[in-house]
């Protein structure tokens, strides 16, 4: 019976054919919605029921294997709510509101809106607050705060979100005034020093890009400042000092002290971070 | 014209008509006439150009596609006028820059203007 | 540099070595395209035409080692001629002694080099010139300086050609034919031009990486203008009294410009570079490669090793913007 | 005419026979082959290969210099590019292309079944493939050599060239000595001793008179260049310091002898091309060439003008205006033997119907370009006019219009002649024609503009130039004809690679020519070898092709069972003797590899690898030698004719005796070019020696000679008994109480060096002393591995009074090693006597 050799045989091959067709199906028609313009990017659109769904699921299940090997500290230890709150109040109630405060008027208009954290924090274990505030997420409006907040108020903050499910207006009005003195305090380490991988994040974490094209950090054909690429190969910073680290860091830190008038704004970048990019432009030609 | 004076009413001619792109770069400049200084004055010791042989320099930025450039020197606006005297005497604008004012005249100057706008 | 003339053998410039050897090239132009022209004729005639017993012997005699022997034996006198005359530069054309070489002594009617010939020593480096002009009227000062040489107009000059590296070879094409510089020993080259003008001249002996960007320019002017010339190149420096010129003169002294470059006048006495003592005043920087203004020698300083990658010249890495600047506005001003 | 030499009818078996014994190895095996026909295939193949390599960096050079100012590849990768492409072609290329046709065709033309040193060949040929791809590969790894084709120190000194590049470059050069000299001996022996009986010197064809010149310059031509490199490694290496001046070196020695092998390199290339080009035109024109003996009489002529040319490289160096003179009228004078060459062909063309086929077309190209090459090289002779034009494009132009025209354009007429020889039917004559037309115009195109832009003062060997200097149209020409050109060497190797399948048998004679090779041949070449009487055999006996093919003629299938082939005399071409040809082997393969192996791997400074294959090498050569000199047979054999021959030879008749001494003159043509070397040291210096040196000890001086005299007495002697007595004691006693001496001598010599207490790093005076002792203690290492082969083979009865080559060699190496050992103890003290 020769045939009952064959027949499978085909059928894989049709199946495959088949599949075959649909991804092309899927990816002309993809390019021919791309290109025609028919894809709406305004934020008064909102996502299919079904797409945001699927997101938000995404998300949970991601920062779910991802939290996995974190490990939350005593969330209670004194003084530590009280900073918790004073980063919250810095950095969060914005676009997050807060117990009787609405989001600013600007944050009520993003999509994805930003979650109400009362929620959320009922919903999620210290942990995976922890991983979200610190990693952020991509293609919302939520940045990684690894760079901003360090390690020890990440928690703080964490701790307190843990709370804020249970308080009233009042409780948190009272909690904000007391926390008033206090600053949210920033990372001065560098956790992979030396590491070009973790330069680029620095890079992005700055919005450089948003100036400046820089060799293996992806983002916008910038050309307000001028192009970083082949940077090493370059003799002077800003025109004005000799390339080097100290000036390239100096410059990095202060443009105005440098150069009188520079467009380039103080970014508040700590001294490591800035170390951090300075090498790794003027590696580029080293490697 | 001061410098002061120089950007104002740059800017203020301008301003008004920022819907276009082509707009602010604007220039009576011959293009090829540019070139031809810009070989001649071999600004590519310093810069990497477009379309210039040899203009492979690292000193200064890189001008490919200059037309796009939002600043000049990293303080000024692109502006046509701005760009003219930068060209020709760049101290008096940057003040602590490396590159020195270098003698040509004013046409030069807007030809190579017009040339650097020119580099999409 | 509109005024400069094409490097080219081409374009001889009047009275000197080159014009004698261009009409040489002429000669041999000729009578090779006649020669050409007659033996492709003969062979696609000896192809094409009909088979005949004309093919013989007496085309191998004839053509062979007759009409050779004899071309050759005229060519060989009359080029021997053209080269004592180069050698000297004896006036009169090369079409001259090719009418009268035969019979009469070529050699006798070269004068010796006039003891009042100048001597101009030419080192060859990697990749440009050292130019010394010895004797400055009796004064034992000595003016040095890099890719450039100066002639006076219809005077012949002794260029005594040597190297401290490898071999180079110095060649304008316009003024004269190329005379190696050979390491261990000193060869001897006469220039001479009849009319002013600027000519360029390349290195023609491969001479490792950077053999492609080693040119010169020769600049031949009236014998008062040469003098003046002269005598200004071999004046010392002063320090400057402008603030911004003193602000590029203490910019060289910041740097290690003072180990390979000597300014005349100054505690600057390097000996691997150039001269720098009237840099201002030259055509050109990085051996005939750049113009010479202010902003080609700030570059210059600044990205050397972009310019021409290899050379001994170090990117300076320590300048600010505004001390670069000075630095090339001084050494601008050093005319 | 007379009758064929051997009877009808062949008795049965015979044809067989000789097929058996010379069944070519297939599968993988084939390369484990030997015989001419594949060695000689292979070798044309390798050598295409480096043409069309070395034409890519051409073609990237062109694109690069197409526009001013070009940035497609930097100055570093330019300069090596352009000294790769150089050395490829010339020693890549060029000379083994010549070789390699010459293995393919000769024994065909001379009416033999196979070269007198098959496996010589098969290493040459691997030593050249294996070393030329290493040695190409280098560009891809940045190592590429950059210092130009000629390599002039002091650049190329390892204080301006450190690294390894221009190692690389010294590594290429030496397997192309080697394949080079070892194709020399074939090709001279092959010429002088393995010709068709009745082939007299005069009845040679052509091209195998142009071959017996060319091998004649390599012998001569290229121990200078072996010298030159093995001096500027030295001094890379160890910083002798030959070519450095501030130690009493000089930079102009490198170019007298580079040039003293690079002039007649030029004719090496060229004669053969000219001898194909005579063989082609005679065949075509269907007409015996007109004035064969002049057109004989002129390539010898041009083999011994070409030594005196070599100057007219240097005459921009500054030398006297007298020196300049002679070398300018010597390099004038090489004109007229090539004006007699063309006008024999012209004369030839001029009498004959002509065919208008491919070939012909080829050598209608070959006229139009080379005469214009020829023409500007007489303008180069001129040495006022070389002043301007020496080094600038003017120079690219001319040495691309000889080679290519006077050597490319007569190699593809031979490819487009000979194929049918190859493959039994002619190449496409449409893509021919095309192939031709591409390439002619692609020549011109390319090389024509660049007379103007040299004259225009452009400098060879520039990786970028200015747009201000009025180069640019020319150079956008040549680049545009440079792909032209490509396209036609595109064409031509499309349709080899369509229509070119090599087979065994073979039967044509497509162009109807008058030569030997042309009649049917197999694997074993012809089924007898032929009687010949005239200089066109098949023209003026039109019956030869049957009578070969039906074997009435000489050897007419195998006498003793393996491969054979008919030694005889130089001159007359006498039958002499049967020479047993060996089959298929392994060893030529694994000795290249070896030796390949053994100089990559010193030039990366491997030291432990490099021995490794250097005994692999050296073990291999010797099994090899092993098998050579079969036990000769008591019994004569009979060719044919009445002839009766023995199958083996000993002394001044043996072929193996001439090719030794042809390696001897190799030899002591290095050792003349040394000694020349030191007496241009010893007339440039102002004092000699340079103080405050002193000559070596006269007394260690006169010993050490005076052991030499011992040493080469003692091999006297037992020359004179061997024929006597039982082998065993005179050679093994004798030759190591030789060797001894020689030791002795050796350290004799040293001690006499100490006395003067230059070391060889100090001076040039000490770096040439100790190169002398060198190169003594290299001969002596020679003759102790000589030796102990020579009592090995006696040991293992190898060697009787009738079987004693080995030893008749030794002896020889030992003589010339005394001889060349003493003078070079004599010459050192030469300077006292002025």
């Amino acid at each position: 019976m020769p045939q009952l050799v064959h027949k499978p045989k085909r059928k894989a091959l049709l199946i495959a054919a088949g599949a075959l067709g649909l991804v092309a199906f899927g990816a002309l028609s993809g390019a021919i919605i791309l290109l025609s313009g028919a894809y709406s990017t305004a934020a008064t659109t909102q996502h299919f029921k079904v797409t945001h769904q699927v997101l938000d699921a995404g998300l949970r299940l991601s920062v779910r294997a991802s939290a996995r090997h974190v490990r939350a500290p005593d969330l209670d230890r004194p003084g530590m709510l009280a900073r918790g709150v004073a980063c919250f109040r810095t950095h969060c109630v914005q676009c997050h509101g807060a117990p009787g405060v609405a989001p600013i008027p600007a944050a009520r208009g993003m999509l994805p809106i930003a979650s109400n954290l009362t929620q959320t924090a009922r919903e999620w274990p210290p942990e995976w607050l922890y991983y979200v505030t610190r990693k952020g997420v991509r293609m919302t409006g939520m940045p990684a705060w690894e760079m901003r907040i360090d390690e020890d108020d990440l928690w703080a903050t964490v701790s307190f979100l843990t709370r804020l499910p249970v308080l009233t207006r009042e409780q948190y009005r009272r909690l904000a005034t007391r926390a008033e003195d206090l600053t949210c305090r920033t990372p001065t380490g560098v956790p992979f020093e030396g590491s070009r991988e973790y330069a680029k994040v620095i890079f992005r974490q700055y919005a450089c890009h948003s100036c400046h094209r820089i060799e293996g950090v992806v983002g916008p054909r910038a050309h307000i400042g001028p192009s970083l690429l082949e940077w090493s190969r370059r003799k002077f910073v800003a025109g004005v000092l000799p390339n080097d680290e100290r000036n390239l860091i100096r410059f990095i830190r202060d443009p105005e002290r440098v150069k009188p008038g520079s467009l380039m704004p103080r970014l508040e970048v700590t001294e490591a971070h800035a170390r951090e990019m300075a090498r790794y432009l003027l590696d580029e030609g080293a490697r | 014209m001061s410098l002061r004076a120089l950007i104002a009413a740059a800017t203020l001619v301008l301003t008004a008509r920022q819907s276009s792109s082509d707009v602010p770069h604007r220039i009576t400049g011959d293009v090829q006439r540019g070139q031809q200084t810009i070989v001649r004055l071999e600004c590519g010791v310093c810069h990497v150009i477009p379309g210039i042989p040899g203009a492979r320099g690292r000193v200064g930025p890189s001008l490919a596609a200059y037309r796009r450039n939002v600043y000049i020197a990293g303080r000024y606006p692109n502006l046509p006028e701005v760009l003219v005297r930068f060209v020709r005497d760049a101290p008096s604008l940057a003040p602590d820059t490396a590159m020195p004012s270098i003698a040509m005249s004013e046409r030069e100057a807007r030809d190579i203007a017009a040339y650097l706008y020119s580099l999409e | 540099m509109s005024e400069m003339r094409l490097p080219s053998a081409l374009h001889a410039a009047p009275g000197s070595g080159a014009e004698l050897l261009s009409e040489l090239g002429l000669v041999l132009y000729c009578g090779a395209g006649i020669i050409f022209i007659v033996v492709v004729a003969l062979a696609l005639h000896a192809t094409f035409a009909k088979p005949s017993p004309a093919g013989t012997r007496a085309w191998i005699v004839g053509g062979g080692i007759v009409f050779p022997l004899l071309t050759l034996f005229l060519l060989l006198n009359y080029t021997l001629a053209v080269g004592s005359a180069v050698a000297a530069l004896e006036s009169g054309t090369a079409l001259q002694l090719l009418l009268d070489c035969f019979g009469i002594d070529a050699q006798k009617r070269i004068p010796p080099p006039s003891p009042g010939t100048m001597r101009v020593h030419v080192i060859g480096k990697q990749w440009w010139w050292e130019v010394r002009y010895e004797i400055v009227r009796g004064d034992t000062s000595t003016a040095v300086l890099a890719n450039e040489l100066h002639l006076p107009v219809g005077e012949p000059v002794e260029l005594l050609l040597t190297t401290t590296d490898v071999i180079h070879s110095f060649w304008v094409p316009s003024l004269a034919g190329k005379v190696d510089m050979i390491p261990g020993r000193t060869n001897r080259l006469i220039l001479r031009a009849n009319t002013p003008g600027l000519y360029r001249g390349q290195c023609a002996e491969y001479c490792g990486g950077q053999h492609a960007l080693m040119a010169l320019y020769v600049k031949s002017q009236p014998r008062r203008e040469f003098e003046t010339w002269l005598q200004r190149q071999a004046r010392s420096v002063t320090r400057p009294d402008d603030a911004f010129l003193l602000a590029g003169y203490e910019a060289f002294f910041k740097g290690t410009c003072p180990d390979c470059h000597t300014v005349r006048g100054t505690p600057a006495t390097g000996k691997s570079g150039p001269d720098l003592t009237h840099v201002g005043s030259r055509y050109s920087l990085a051996a005939g490669t750049l113009r010479n203004h202010v902003g080609t020698m700030a570059g210059w300083i600044a990205g050397a090793q972009d310019i021409k990658p290899g050379n001994a010249m170090p990117d300076s890495e320590i300048y600010t913007g505004r001390e670069l600047r000075a630095l090339a506005a001084w050494l601008g001003s050093l005319e | 005419m007379s009758a064929p030499p051997n009877a009808l009818p062949r008795p049965a078996q015979e044809l067989a026979r000789l097929e058996q014994a010379w069944e070519p190895p297939q599968g993988w095996r084939l390369l484990s082959a030997v015989n001419n026909t594949y060695i000689g295939l292979f070798y044309i193949g390798a050598a295409l290969l480096f043409l069309v390599l070395g034409g890519i960096l051409a073609l990237l050079m062109r694109t690069q210099l197409a526009v001013p100012e070009n940035d497609l590849v930097d100055y570093d990768l330019y300069n090596q590019l352009f000294t790769m492409h150089g050395s490829v072609m010339m020693f890549l290329f060029a000379v083994p292309v010549i070789e390699a046709i010459a293995i393919l065709l000769l024994p065909a033309m001379l009416g033999a079944r196979d070269l007198p040193f098959p496996r010589l060949s098969a290493y040459a040929f691997w030593a050249y493939f294996v070393g030329g791809i290493v040695f190409f590969g280098t560009i891809f790894f940045d190592v590429a050599p950059d210092g130009g084709w000629f390599m002039y120190p002091p650049l190329t000194s390892y204080e301006h060239s450190p690294g390894l590049r221009a190692d690389f470059w010294l590594l290429g050069i030496g397997f192309i000595e080697i394949s080079a000299i070892a194709g020399a001996i074939e090709i001279v022996v092959g010429i002088l001793r393995t010709r068709a009986p009745g082939m007299t010197l005069d009845k040679m064809p052509v091209y195998v008179w142009a071959m017996l010149v060319v091998g004649g310059m390599i012998i001569f031509a290229f121990p200078p260049v072996i010298l030159a490199t093995a001096l500027l490694e030295l001094e890379r290496a160890f910083h002798w310091p030959f070519f450095l001046a501030e130690r009493g070196g000089d930079p102009l020695l490198w170019q007298h002898l580079f040039w003293l092998f690079g002039h007649p390199d030029v004719y090496i290339i060229f004669l053969p091309g000219a001898g194909l080009v005579s063989m082609i035109v005679a065949t075509m024109a269907r007409t015996p060439l007109v004035g064969y003996e002049w057109v004989v009489l002129a390539l010898v002529a041009t083999g011994f003008i070409s030594f005196a040319l070599w100057v007219h490289h240097m005459f921009a160096t500054g030398m006297p205006h007298l020196t300049t003179s002679f070398f300018s009228a010597a390099s004038m004078a090489v004109a007229i033997p090539t004006g007699i060459q063309v006008f024999a062909w012209l004369a030839t063309l001029r009498r004959g119907q002509v065919q208008k086929a491919t070939p012909t077309w080829f050598v209608l190209g070959f006229f139009g370009t080379f005469v214009l090459g020829g023409l500007t090289g007489v303008m180069l002779a001129v040495a006022p006019y070389d002043w301007q034009v020496h080094d600038s494009y003017f120079v690219v132009a001319h040495l691309h219009y000889v080679l290519i025209g006077g050597m490319v354009f007569p190699v593809f007429a031979a490819i487009y002649y000979w194929a049918p020889f190859v493959s039994g039917k002619p190449l496409s004559e449409r893509m021919g024609k095309w192939a031709c037309a591409l390439m002619f115009i692609g020549l011109n195109l390319a090389f024509f503009p660049m007379h103007i832009v040299g004259l225009s003062g452009m400098p060879r060997r520039v990786w970028t130039y200015s747009d201000t200097l009025g180069w640019e149209q020319w150079n956008m020409l040549s680049s545009v004809g440079a792909f032209v050109l490509a396209a036609g060497f595109g064409v031509a190797f499309l349709d080899l690679l369509l229509h070119l399948r090599p087979k065994g048998k073979v039967d044509s004679n497509p162009w109807d020519a008058g030569t030997l090779e042309w009649l049917p041949l197999d694997n074993y070449g012809v089924r007898s070898i032929p009687h010949v009487t005239s200089r066109d055999p098949l023209w003026d006996r039109p019956q030869l092709r049957e009578e070969v093919e039906r074997g009435e003629h000489f050897l007419p299938g195998t006498l003793t069972g393996d491969r054979e082939t008919l030694v005889t005399s130089a001159i007359d071409a006498r039958p002499q003797y049967v020479l047993r040809l060996p089959g298929p082997s392994w060893l030529p393969l694994l000795a290249g590899l070896g030796t390949a192996a053994f100089f990559l791997f010193l030039t990366v400074k491997s030291l432990v690898a490099s021995a490794l294959g250097g005994v692999i090498a050296l073990v291999s050569i010797f099994m090899w030698l092993w098998q050579s000199e079969p036990a000769p047979s008591a019994r004569l054999y009979d060719v044919g004719g009445g002839i009766k021959l023995p199958d083996h030879m000993t002394g001044s008749r043996s072929h193996s005796w001439w090719a030794m001494v042809v390696l001897l003159l190799v030899d002591a043509t290095i050792f003349s070019c040394l000694v020349f070397a030191y007496c241009y040291f010893w007339t440039v210096s102002a004092a000699w020696p340079p103080p405050p040196f002193g000559f070596p000890d006269v007394t260690a001086t006169v010993a050490c000679i005076a052991s030499w005299t011992v040493s080469a007495t003692v091999l006297f002697l037992a020359h004179r008994a061997f024929g006597r007595s039982a082998p065993r004691v005179p050679l093994i006693v004798p030759i190591a109480l030789g060797t001894a001496f020689a030791w002795i001598a050796f350290v004799l010599a040293f001690r006499a060096l100490a006395q003067t207490d230059v070391r060889p790093d100090q001076h040039a005076y000490g770096a040439v002393l100790y190169t002398l002792l060198s190169w003594q203690g290299l001969h002596v290492v020679l003759l102790t591995l000589m030796g102990g082969y020579t009592i090995a083979r006696a040991i293992a009865g190898r060697a009787s009074a009738m079987r004693r080559n080995a030893f008749d060699n030794t002896r020889l190496m030992w003589y010339y090693a005394a001889v060349q050992s003493a003078l070079g103890c004599l010459v050192v003290h030469a300077p006292r006597m002025m």
